[in-house]
């Protein structure tokens, strides 16, 4: 904050933004102020108003009521060209890149360096190859962006966002697919723009990364904002309070006594399963009541081994087991009908069908298991989605609205309800949490362990070390695409797990020493 | 030694261009001549390319049914360099090809029209009478000559008049659809006295579309087309047509006598073989004809 | 598709497909067939140019084959009966057809319409068009249509590189540059990744959608041109069906109708593996109207099954050795 | 039931009226309708009845366009029933003449699902093969020639009368309630619309998307056979050259007028032959004016662009009335 060059004179000021869809007032009235190198958390549960707020002050969407000024100027812009042109670079949520081109052309497009109207595609690549070096991200930058995971493609929207150098960056949710170091990385750019006199917009549902790096926070419950605060000056719990109107009842802290040493009944197990060029053979048992965490860095081959385990993938070798009996698991149909579910790490390509409702999209699996002759009727369908819209409190709590106009963490919560509603044996969570606010974050581990205690068995993937030891009984350790360790008991750990993913590159660097 | 001779074909979007097709098969096969017939679906292009791969393998003749009059200088001139004499078949091309082709075995479209025209005018006297057209594809050169010849032969009787005309591109059913919405328009068909359709297909619809409004073809409205395809002989048996001008199918024929009097001998044909435009009528023993046409391959 | 890329997939399919034609036929294997190939379908080309911009973007143009239609009318008619010069006339209708183009996009992207059913709307409105102006074919018989069509570069070998055939060779090599090296190509590729996406990118996404399918129209009306050089007349019943011959063209030449990705050298492979098929029926010579289409289709899916078993074999060897590295 | 009933029909339904307007206006007679013979006669009764072939189709294309497909071969399947049915209509019985016409439509609709679920190839191009072979297939049953038949039952198919309605009308309407029934009644419907909507998340989700892409294409093709038999026996003969020529952009056309996206998703049976019948009530129109037929082309283009316009969400008027009725129903 002493680095801002002009702290008296907001940078962005938004003044009783009002936002409707429908029926459905996204916002109302909302002001918010962000200075001049300053990293303002814009913070709130899902479905509050945060990315609609920054959609409209973009321009994305026309809105309803309200003025936006940049350095004391008014602006409207109307598309996010026209935002551009104003100043204000942004990474919208989802992954708002294009896999068909070329990483370069991803940073790059429209602003390619040119020569006599040709584009330099050798200059481009140099010049890409040294914004994602200081990500920490060495990939070939000629590839098609649609070849890497959804953390170098969020990596990859952030550095196009950064070196657009505008007077403004807007990050909605950039570091819900990133992992520990990435985040570090992330941070550190952050730092340096806010020095040189960048205002920067976070949103996030870590509150540790918020209190690690925000100036100041400003929180909108329901369309409307409840605060705008100094984060030094916001305890914790004001700040949960704030969020979501009401107390959390805060007990996500300690290990549930999984470790009872109670012989629980195999679920599923997998012999030497694998698949060459995709996940190494391994050897994985589920128990009844049982959750394994999967924990690796970006690229390890978690999510390889959860689709292999679902049937999404076929396995070339090994065998697979469902209550003691061999099966061959060839397709998701397999693995449904086998009572397995899978919530996919990608929402918006491989989990949602935007267009149709919540409902649909909630009896979906059901309706697949059932099969084509036995349809639910309407009111069975009703039923569900009423049920589990209340269970997982996802909101609005309208279960014929099209799901892609949902926000993104309902989406998530429809998702797992979809696969709940067939009542699974086997449930395989791929970064279930990701997007989720704390409140229904809170909501789904405790959901997790009651599946457990009915005797559900869970693999679940996640990036959140804290996370995965929480709710774990065992945790797998994938490194290089190929299961390293497997921990129980006492043994799971943030520092063990850590130890096992490092213990490879410790092993390079001593190498190299010698 | 046998001659080769390329035949490139319009298509084969008519009963007439079947039996067109199958008769100049037999016509070669009578002759012993090799014809390589390229089919080339309604398409200029495709005849041109046709043309082209002619030449390239050498024949002796080729035949060509020109799906349009123009546009073919350059590749007829191609066909002139390789010394490949081009014998046009059914339809002509525009005046400024002739020196490029060798003769012309045709009909005259317009003269077609005419001649149906005229039979019409004939039977209906000196009674008003309110004809209904249907036109062939709109562009197509055939439909629009017909049209012309037609309209010159009734422009000399007061008493005729074109009251309504649209397209049935030369099909049955929208020969039947198009006589269908005439018959709603001209009150139920009572203001028609005569159809006058640019082929036989058409006319063939639209007979089932006056019957099924409760109309006698042939009776109540006077029927007159072209072509002499055999179902219209059919129904004239039936008492449901009057009148058909004849276009045969059979243009290979002398075609092919004309290339072998060329090869052979030298002989230089006249530049227009014209085929005849027969008027035939429910008075020309009509049943005998279709007999006699049914095996054509229409 | 990581390996080979589709362009050279189909571009295996072309030399594998002309090689068993001219074991069947050795009279195919002469410059003169290729030369002709290239003349034939240099229309094709041209339109087929234009068209892999629009699908690449996402987008479909049926209208192209009434604007050529459309063309040659306008073109015979002006030089013939309004006595415009031909340059004139030529300039003339490049305009008009570049701005029927432009108020298409400017339909689609204004109302967020299909563009399938707008160009299907266009299709119809310059065909009506080309009617009104004239039902009659009409001969050219200007000076410069006997020089464009008399120009050709002999090739060994008795074959002929027609004025035509360079003018197609000409915008295909140009539109190929225009795509791959301009930003206004990379842009075209960004929309059909994803127009919203596109647009939260920056993209004019507006702008481009009018300026691809103008360049989709004035190709039309480019290939127009070229195809009343090709029959030195104007008709308006001229390329009928163009539209999904061209659009065949461009999937055989590895585009994707989904838009995003695709290349207009393949396209141009396309072509001519579509002229092939023709000049082989040609060739063979026997077969009847129905046969013709019978083995069109036959040909067709043989390419296209090619192509695809080519696709995945180019895709599994990559896996194999990504699966020896560990 | 939802999308049976035309709930967001309103564009549509308006679009029509606006027609049938412009009919009355250009022919004063239109609304004519007298009993003759036993069965109703008017132009009405010629839009429903011309309006069959592209009604049949647009039931199957739209299925097909729902998965995010296109069907172009349903001219040359048309042309190949037609072509079956009428060399087989004076020697077999009529069930044995269906049979044989819809067994030939069920597997051209196997063989172009076959491409596009198993060989992954683009809808587009596959059905591109059949439409071009097709025809070609059916000139070689028919050699060429318009086949042309007497059988009295098949002709009942095509110019009959039930209770005063063309035989025709009443099979579109027996096949959309089938459709309808099957379709919606199962959970068909449903998957079918995820399918198109999403068909990786589909997958994900335990559907059988190939299972359902082939049959969409399967029941294409079977009603472009039934359309083919009636347009044959329509005109007691099989005309294998000119059957369903450019009516797949009929279909096209009639289901994106009755609202469903060509990028798949949620369809409407219901809207989709209305489509068809507000092209036919145009080309009936167009008949009935005595424009000269220059004119067609340029009518039909502008009719269409009309129609989506009024469609348009961007139009704010109809956007408003939409939206406050969905908010109504809310
Ligand atoms: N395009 C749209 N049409 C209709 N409603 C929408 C649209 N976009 C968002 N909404 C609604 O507006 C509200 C706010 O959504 P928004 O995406 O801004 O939430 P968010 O705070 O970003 O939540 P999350 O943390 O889950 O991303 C939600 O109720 C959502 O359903
Ligand atoms: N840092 C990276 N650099 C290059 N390629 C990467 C990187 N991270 C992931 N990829 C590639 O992205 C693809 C998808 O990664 P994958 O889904 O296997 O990761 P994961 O272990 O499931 O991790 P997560 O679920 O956290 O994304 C793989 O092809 C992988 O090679
Ligand atoms: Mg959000
Ligand atoms: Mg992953």
């Amino acid at each position: 904050m002493q680095n801002s060059p002009d702290p008296a004179l907001p940078l962005l000021e938004v003044r009783g933004i009002s936002k409707s869809f429908g029926a459905v007032r996204a916002l109302q009235e909302v002001d918010f102020t962000l200075r001049a190198g300053e990293i303002h958390a814009l913070l709130g549960e899902n479905g509050a108003g945060k990315s609609t707020l920054i959609k409209v002050v973009t321009g994305v969407f026309p809105r309803d009521a309200g003025i936006v000024r940049i350095g004391g100027e008014e602006v409207a812009p109307r598309s996010a060209k026209a935002a551009l042109a104003a100043g204000i670079a942004t990474v919208y949520q989802e992954v708002n890149l294009l896999p068909n081109l070329s990483v370069a052309q991803n940073l790059f497009l429209d602003r390619q360096p040119m020569r006599f109207g040709i584009v330099r595609e050798g200059e481009m690549r140099r010049r890409a190859k040294a914004l994602l070096a200081e990500f920490g991200l060495d990939i070939d930058v000629a590839a098609p962006l649609g070849n890497y995971s959804v953390a170098v493609q969020h990596v990859t929207a952030i550095a196009r966002a950064v070196d657009l150098s505008a007077r403004v960056l807007i990050l909605d949710e950039p570091t819900a697919s990133l992992d520990r170091h990435e985040v570090e990385i992330l941070f550190g750019i952050m730092r340096q723009l806010a020095k040189r006199g960048i205002g920067i917009v976070f949103v996030s549902h870590f509150l540790d990364q918020v209190y690690e790096i925000s100036d100041r926070i400003t929180v909108l419950r329901n369309g409307r904002l409840v605060g705008e605060r100094e984060t030094a000056s916001l305890p914790r719990l004001e700040l949960i309070r704030l969020m979501l109107g009401r107390e959390l009842a805060e007990t996500t802290s300690a290990r549930a006594s999984a470790g009872e040493h109670k012989v629980r009944e195999i679920c599923a197990s997998f012999e030497n399963y694998g698949k060459a060029g995709y996940v190494a053979p391994f050897n994985l048992e589920l128990r009844h009541g049982e959750v394994v965490g999967l924990a690796g860095l970006l690229g390890s081959g978690r999510t390889e081994t959860a689709r292999l385990v679902f049937g999404a993938e076929r396995a070339d070798g090994g065998k697979a087991r469902v209550e003691g009996v061999p099966v061959r698991l060839q397709s998701p149909r397999d693995g449904v009908r086998h009572g397995f579910g899978y919530c996919p790490e990608e929402r918006k390509t491989d989990g949602i069908v935007a267009e149709l409702t919540v409902r649909e999209n909630i009896v979906l699996a059901l309706q697949a298991k059932r099969g084509l002759h036995r349809p639910l009727s309407r009111r069975e369908q009703d039923e569900i989605a009423r049920r589990y819209v209340k269970m997982l409190d996802i909101r609005p709590p309208d279960a014929e609205r099209p799901v892609g106009l949902l926000s993104g963490g309902n989406q998530q919560k429809v998702l797992l309800a979809r696969w709940l509603a067939t009542s699974p044996r086997l449930l395989v969570l791929d970064e279930p949490t990701r997007g989720i606010d704390v409140g229904a974050h809170a909501e789904i581990i405790r959901l997790i362990r009651e599946l457990c205690d009915d005797g559900l068995s869970l693999l679940v993937i996640s990036s959140e070390l804290d996370e995965i030891v929480t709710y774990s009984d065992r945790v797998v350790v994938l490194r290089d695409r190929a299961h390293v360790e497997e921990l129980a008991g006492d043994a799971v750990d943030v520092g063990n797990i850590l130890a096992a993913i490092a213990a490879d590159s410790v092993a390079v660097a001593l190498e190299a020493h010698t | 030694a046998e001659l080769t001779i390329g035949f490139s074909q319009i298509g084969s979007e008519s009963g007439w261009r079947a039996a067109e097709t199958s008769v100049s098969k037999q016509e070669a096969a009578k002759r012993k001549v090799n014809l390589k017939i390229a089919d080339a679906q309604q398409k200029q292009e495709n005849q041109i390319k046709a043309i082209r791969s002619f030449i390239a393998q050498n024949v002796d003749a080729i035949f060509l049914a020109p799906v349009v009059s123009t546009g073919w200088d350059s590749v007829l001139k191609e066909a002139k360099e390789a010394k490949i004499p081009v014998v046009l078949l059914d339809r002509d091309i525009d005046p400024s090809g002739k020196e490029l082709y060798l003769t012309a075995v045709t009909s005259d479209s317009v003269h077609e029209g005419e001649v149906a025209g005229d039979w019409l005018a004939k039977t209906v006297g000196a009674k008003a009478c309110n004809i209904v057209e249907l036109q062939g594809t709109v562009g197509a050169s055939v439909a629009t000559n017909r049209k012309k010849g037609f309209d010159t032969a009734i422009a000399k009787h007061a008493n005729l008049k074109v009251v309504r005309s649209q397209t049935g591109d030369f099909t049955r059913a929208k020969g039947k659809e198009v006589m269908e919405s005439f018959i709603k328009a001209e009150g139920g068909g009572k203001n028609i006295c005569a159809v006058y359709a640019h082929n036989d297909d058409m006319m063939v619809g639209a007979i089932q579309a006056m019957k099924e409004a409760g109309l006698k073809p042939g009776k109540d409205i006077l029927t007159v087309s072209i072509d002499a395809v055999p179902d219209i002989f059919k129904a004239m048996v039936a008492g449901e047509a009057n009148a058909t001008v004849e276009l045969t199918p059979n243009m290979a024929g002398p075609a092919l006598d004309a290339v072998a009097a060329f090869k052979g001998k030298g002989t230089v044909p006249p530049k227009w073989i014209q085929t005849e435009s027969k008027l035939y009528t429910a008075a020309d023993d009509p049943q005998k004809i279709y007999d006699s046409k049914k095996g054509l391959g229409y | 598709m990581r390996g080979l890329p589709p362009a050279l997939i189909t571009a295996i399919v072309l030399v594998a497909g002309f090689a068993a034609c001219a074991v069947q036929f050795p009279n195919i294997a002469s410059t003169r067939v290729v030369g002709n190939l290239l003349t034939d379908n240099a229309f094709l080309g041209i339109v087929a140019a234009g068209m892999t911009f629009v699908i690449i973007s996402g987008g479909i143009d049926l209208s192209v084959g009434s604007v050529i239609g459309f063309t040659t009318v306008f073109v015979a008619l002006a030089i013939e009966r309004w006595g415009m010069p031909p340059l004139v006339a030529f300039v003339a209708v490049l305009a008009l057809s570049a701005a029927f183009g432009a108020a298409m996009g400017a339909v689609i992207h204004v109302f967020d319409l299909p563009p399938f059913i707008v160009t299907l709307a266009g299709m119809f409105l310059a065909r009506g068009a080309s009617f009104l102006l004239s039902t009659e074919s009409i001969p050219i018989t200007a000076p410069i249509y006997s020089t464009v069509s008399d120009f050709a570069l002999r090739l060994p070998g008795g074959g002929r590189l027609t004025a035509i055939a360079i003018i197609m060779l000409a915008i295909v090599i140009g539109g190929a540059l225009l795509l791959h090296l301009t930003r206004f190509g990379a842009n075209v590729y960004a929309l059909g990744g994803s127009r919203t996406t596109a647009s939260l990118m920056g993209v004019a996404v507006g702008k481009m959608t009018v300026k691809i399918y103008m360049l989709s129209s004035l190709l039309a009306g480019i290939a127009g041109i070229v195809f009343s050089f090709y029959t030195s007349a104007g008709y308006s019943l001229s390329a009928v069906g163009v539209e999904l011959e061209t659009i065949a063209a461009v999937v055989i030449g590895g585009t994707l109708l989904t838009g995003g990705q695709g290349s207009v050298i393949g396209t141009f492979l396309g072509v001519l593996i579509q002229g092939l098929i023709q000049t082989y029926i040609n060739f063979d010579g026997t077969l009847s109207s129905w046969w013709t289409k019978i083995a069109t289709g036959i040909l067709l899916f043989a390419f296209i099954a090619l192509q695809q078993g080519l696709v995945a074999l180019a895709r599994r060897p990559l896996a194999k050795s990504a699966g020896a590295a560990t | 039931m939802t999308a049976l009933l035309p709930r967001r029909g309103l564009a549509q339904i308006l679009a029509l009226i606006v027609i049938l307007a412009v009919d009355r206006v250009v022919s004063p007679q239109f609304f004519d309708l007298r009993l003759q013979d036993g069965r109703l006669f008017g132009s009405l009764i010629d839009v429903l009845n011309r309006g069959t072939p592209v009604a049949l189709l647009s039931l199957g294309m739209v299925l097909v366009i729902a998965t995010r497909g296109i069907d172009l071969s349903v001219g040359a399947v048309m042309a190949i029933a037609g072509a079956i049915a009428a060399s087989l209509a004076d020697t077999h019985s009529l069930a044995v003449v269906l049979a044989a016409a819809l067994g030939a439509g069920l597997i051209c609709g196997l063989w172009n699902g076959f491409l596009v679920a198993v060989l992954g190839m683009q809808p587009i191009v596959a059905t591109l093969i059949l439409m071009v072979a097709g025809r070609g297939i059916a000139q070689l049953i028919t050699e060429g020639r318009i086949v042309t038949f007497s059988s009295p039952d098949l002709v009942w198919l095509g110019n009959g009368s039930v209770l005063g309605l063309p035989v025709p009308v009443v099979i579109t309407l027996g096949m959309l309630i089938l459709t309808g029934a099957v379709v919606r009644g199962s959970a068909l419907g449903l998957l079918i619309e995820a399918t198109g909507g999403n068909a990786r998340a589909s997958e994900l989700a335990g559907v059988g998307t190939r299972a359902m892409i082939l049959s969409v294409y399967v029941w294409c093709g079977v009603c472009a056979a039934l359309a083919g038999v009636i347009a044959a026996a329509d005109i007691m003969g099989a005309d294998a050259n000119n059957a369903g020529l450019w009516l797949e952009l009929d279909a096209i056309l009639a289901v994106v007028i009755g609202g469903t996206s060509l990028f798949g998703g949620r369809f409407s049976l219901v809207l989709a032959v209305l489509g068809a019948l507000i092209i036919q009530t145009m080309n009936t129109g167009i008949l009935l004016s005595g424009y000269p037929p220059e004119f067609n082309l340029l009518v039909k283009a502008v009719v269409v662009l009309t129609v989506l316009l009024l469609q348009s969400p961007k139009l704010t008027g109809f956007a408003g009335i939409s939206a406050r009725l969905r908010r109504t129903k809310a």
